[in-house]
């Protein structure tokens, strides 16, 4: 099997994909003459044309309405928002449009429409290069998301979504784009939305992470082998949740710390601990903990290591639940 | 490529007042005027019929779209059936002019999902409910079918406040970078609510905003259905050849509230109001065609009949619609739902026992 | 003490206020000539003039955008978004500048701006006058989230937000801004932001609510009278939330039961429940539930009574718990 | 009122080419000419020395405005004290114009918090990043000043790409509704990154799009630093008599990376870069100055010699800042922050040991 930068496999999905459905068309700002500011996209207009990959005007909600549009005409639109905190004007068109035509013609017209995104921080970036969005479009009805953690998921989740007859959201972890190489099978991938993985087996503890916290769970788990057994749990789609794997986790641990990197408050881990609390209430042995983003702006580059999750932050959290 | 004309001075007219004004022509048959003034009469009724249905309480909320007839059934005439359109909630009947229901719209207003129609069987995109949203949409259609080599022009419905929404500007951009067969159709009724026009732009004209895009603007009479006609049929010559979008500003005065939960006493210039309903679109057209012996006292009748008759069969059809089930609130949300939907109805059939 | 319908209250409040301090001005569309489509802004420009309370263009994120560099100039705006649904727009002024600006400037300059809105559903409105967007703000980080339940709360809670030193918004439920006329206190009233009320005391189970939803769990309390004591919790501020609040409570009854209009997931019952999780995690003695509006689009206004949770609904939550 | 007027057709111009196209004039002293020269002097030096100090690691990804001085020294040149300038990323050292320190823009893009300044002390904004967002903040602060009486004009400067957000579309129409005393100061760079102004708009010209919210457009050589003050100074003029907002398109050609993270020979035209590099307006300024004998060796020598000494002393502040305490996290969010703030701290503090 091949082996890709995280990138690189999305660019490979994104050939894949349009090679085998000439109705799927790429849009978004530098996506084509440039093959995108990460290159996501490179080759793309060279293979198929100024027509299935453009350039588009420097207008996000333009992006979006225009991609609604083409979806119409029978069209499948991947739209690159260029980076997470620039997606924000289009949200209307999402929370508006996107999320709710299908429904607004009763289930008659689909909009197989695919947004993707780099999204997260940690990168020593200037201002608005960190957020972590999803909960934006997660809570929005009539879009699901997915987020990688990996090549070989960036690949198949990219996949799904261009397949997939509803709007799916893939947020990539920019910070993971060029970090490691791993395997990505060749061709035709997909990795079904709705299905999260057990990244690492254990028996205290179960970390519940998606996109570039699963690597850093993967850390704190590291750390802790030592003494404590932990599980590692990759969401990879924040909608559908994979309930039964979370539920499946949990009740064989007894303990969950959620990780995610956006602000606390109504951040995805809310909602997976909202879950806990209803369905996993008689297994949990102990309080569900959160390590998160904090509730303030993203911080100056310089101090974003402490606003970021840490495998410290992780560590502690385990170490304080198994004391509790 | 075209070339990008400044906006025209004056509007655009074709109809006279029978006394200085002479009438102008326009390229129809006798046939083709009979079918116009039919369009024409059906929006009126729907529209009459449906305030006072709206008073009987037999319909929601409803936006009056009175004396803006002209501006729909001109430029929905310059259509093939193939093209597509866009409508905001004040065209919200638009789709009649292409065989919709009229219990299907009436049932839009009620609520009731037997409202929400196929944009795909009539060529007519949801009614649009937030300002400018559906502008792009109809430029990435246009384009979307241009790319697929289908001749489909397609035209978007807005207001002359919507001009000030992002969205429209966006979509604009879009439209003239990509040369898309779209056609911008703006109801410049000089109000938004309580907004008018001078609170709204400093644009010398509405039409003057096209220079912005690359696209000619023209200035219309809106209540001159021929001269709506005749600027739409050239919009959709230049989208057909290629040359891209037009901007058509249609100016009118909103001669009635906004919806009916407005009242605009608190802000309109009744006189003006007055005024234009001494010259309501419909009337001009019918007293056209009676100048030019097209139309006879009878056939007027007839066609007046013959959409009260629809609007009779339309709101006993809305009514007859049974009540909604429940479970259509999960039905369309998604075409794969997740397993939670089934759950969350079961639970919630248990709860109401339906 | 007068009575006052809540829209009247909102109307009573914006008059005090902008008397009390001359940099409060009131910016929207259609708030000046016409007082507001639903008249929460009616006379105020007869009273303090065309140039403190202005009828914008058309543009939601230009009203906003604009009230941030009316803040520059030493103002204190006060938005309206005519409708919730309408206030998407302006979501993108939101996260990137008006939770972000004070931080940028190190504190130095203050964002005292206000964004008020009608929201919620039930009142039989054609599409998209119906949404309960609580979640898109309180998850932004900088801004604070206030929604009051009745008249006396929503002159109290606006008059906090107009006087608070940080950006707030606040939601006010259209459904009752006409159904009852209650005692307002006339002239000045504060009602703090962060602090929740017991509405009524119970010793079984908890309902946490907030908005149009405290009424409703009121009469389900009523329904339950006869062999459950129901705590009713109106949170009135979202963010910050009043943890003490709720966590006493719950602490007492043991139970909790989370409703919610807004769609399930990631709504701002997420995020108590996850606090539940977190803190009162040994005084629950079931599971955490929560009766909220759905994850779909807001549905045809003839079937919206099955989207709302109802008092059907959380009475059977609360039996379901109680039998857990 | 005033009047809207088409946008010029050729580009303003003040300075020659010292052969076929002779120099025009400017109300300007010697001292003026030289503080402006200063100026440009300062940002070239700043501009040169960043891609220098981002190449050796100290400081992070920078955006490059080599060749836009002009533009930039030239409008502040035309302002007073006491009016504001909202700069995009590409405006990041505008502030040094006021006497922003140097060590302040630096940390800036060192992402150090020391880099964050008070917009109130020097008429600076915080630098935007999200394409043209502050465009409508711009337009607020000029209208919100007026109406407290204090004579203020706001400039808002922003790319050709800008131009297309809806963000820049809002700001424009409520600036012209309101007559706000603004200037929307467009750098056309004809780049948007990789996009090309062709790609961006079908407009004929930027400046066109003035009229969409009636107001002026004005086409100025962006490289031509009097003819940008010139037309600056007229924008001004025009906002302090209660005239309203100025579109002024600035042109030029980018003849760097768009941020040292870019290359652009994927898609630039190299041998317009070169020219452009040739022509660039330091230089054209300066044998401008020579030519009417304000500006001798010396002269220059020292203005170069201080603007270097004026970034050493910059960078040796900037890497003296000590690190940033973690508590800043929280310190700037809120004035009246909440509990869980400082909860949040103390564990933090307590895990990293700081
Ligand atoms: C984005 C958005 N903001 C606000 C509204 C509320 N609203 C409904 S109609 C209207 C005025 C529209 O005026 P105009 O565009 O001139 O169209 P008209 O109603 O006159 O046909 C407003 C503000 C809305 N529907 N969508
Ligand atoms: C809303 C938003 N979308 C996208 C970006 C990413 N981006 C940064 S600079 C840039 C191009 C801007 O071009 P232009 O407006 O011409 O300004 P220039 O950089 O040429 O000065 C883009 C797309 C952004 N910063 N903000
Ligand atoms: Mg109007
Ligand atoms: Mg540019």
């Amino acid at each position: 099997m091949p082996e890709r930068l995280l990138v690189e496999a999305v660019n490979d999905a994104l050939h894949v994909e349009m090679e085998r459905d000439p109705s799927v068309l790429v849009l978004g700002e530098d996506v084509g003459l440039l093959g995108g500011v990460f290159r996501a996209t490179a080759g793309l207009q060279e293979r198929f044309g100024h027509e299935r990959c453009i350039d588009t005007p420097l207008a996000e909600a333009g992006i979006l309405g225009t991609a609604i549009g083409l979806c119409m005409a029978g069209w499948r639109p991947v739209c690159e928002m260029q980076y997470d905190a620039f997606s924000y004007p289009a949200l209307d068109q999402l929370i508006n449009h996107v999320g709710r035509y299908r429904w607004r013609t009763r289930g008659k017209m689909a909009f197989p429409l695919v947004i993707r995104m780099p999204y997260g921080g940690g990168v020593r970036a200037p201002e608005l290069h960190d957020d972590s969005p999803e909960t934006y479009y997660v809570h929005t009805p009539g879009v699901k998301v997915a987020i990688p953690s990996n090549p070989a998921d960036a690949k198949g989740l990219l996949a799904a979504a261009i397949r997939d007859p509803d709007p799916v959201v893939v947020f990539e972890p920019k910070l993971h784009y060029r970090t490691a190489k791993t395997e990505v099978p060749a061709g035709e991938h997909v990795v079904p939305l709705g299905a999260a993985r057990v990244v690492r087996e254990g028996t205290d503890v179960t970390l519940v992470a998606y996109g570039a916290m699963v690597p850093l769970a993967g850390k704190a788990a590291d750390a802790l082998a030592d003494d404590v057994s932990v599980e590692v749990l990759d969401l990879r789609t924040l909608k559908p949740l994979d309930e039964g794997s979370l539920l499946g986790s949990v009740r064989k641990t007894g303990r969950a710390v959620l990780v995610q990197e956006a602000p606390r408050t109504c951040g995805y881990m809310a909602e997976v601990a909202a879950v806990l609390a209803e369905k996993a209430i008689y297994d949990l042995q102990g309080p569900v903990l959160r390590v998160t983003g904090y509730d303030v702006p993203y911080p100056y580059w310089q101090i974003e290591d402490a606003y970021m999750p840490s495998v410290e932050r992780v560590v502690d959290a385990v170490r304080r639940l198994l004391s509790a | 490529m075209s070339q990008v004309l400044p906006a025209e001075g004056g509007l655009r007219r074709v109809i006279g007042d029978g006394h200085a004004l002479p009438d102008g022509e326009i390229d129809l048959t006798p046939e083709q005027h009979l079918a116009l003034y039919r369009n024409l009469v059906l929006l009126r009724t729907y529209d009459e019929r449906s305030v006072i249905y709206h008073r009987q309480g037999r319909i929601g909320t409803y936006a009056i779209f009175w004396n803006h007839e002209a501006m729909q059934a001109g430029s929905v005439f310059a259509l093939e059936e193939r093209d597509w359109i866009f409508p905001s909630y004040r065209e919200s009947a638009i789709g009649l002019l292409r065989g919709l229901p009229v219990s299907t719209v009436l049932s839009w207003w009620r609520g009731h999902p037997a409202g929400w129609w196929n944009p795909k069987e009539w060529g007519v995109a949801s009614i649009c409910v937030p300002i400018a949203t559906h502008v792009p949409h109809a430029v990435g259609f246009a384009w979307g079918s241009q790319l697929k080599g289908e001749d489909r022009v397609a035209i978007a419905y807005f207001g002359d406040g919507a001009t000030s929404e992002g969205a429209f500007h966006e979509g604009a951009t879009f439209a003239g970078v990509l040369k898309a067969p779209v056609i911008f159709f703006c109801n410049n009724n000089q109000w938004a609510i309580s907004t008018p026009l001078s609170a709204q732009t400093a644009a010398p004209t509405l039409a003057d905003k096209g220079i912005g895009y690359g696209m000619p603007g023209v200035r219309v009479d809106g209540g001159d259905v021929l001269a709506v006609l005749d600027a739409t049929r050239e919009a959709v010559t230049r989208a057909r050849a290629g040359d891209g979008p037009t901007l058509i500003e249609a100016v009118t005065y909103r001669a009635a509230p906004h919806a009916t939960a407005d009242d605009p006493s608190i802000y309109i210039d009744e006189e003006r109001v007055q005024e234009e309903r001494d010259n309501e679109c419909v009337g001009r057209y019918e007293a056209y065609l009676r100048r030019l012996g097209l139309l006879t006292d009878a056939q007027a009748e007839d066609v007046k009949q013959e959409a009260l008759d629809l609007m009779r069969t339309g709101i006993a059809e809305a009514e007859a619609e049974p009540l909604a089930d429940p479970g259509l609130v999960f039905e369309h949300a998604l075409a794969d739902p997740p397993a939670s939907f089934a759950d969350d109805l079961a639970e919630l059939r248990r709860v109401i026992g339906a």
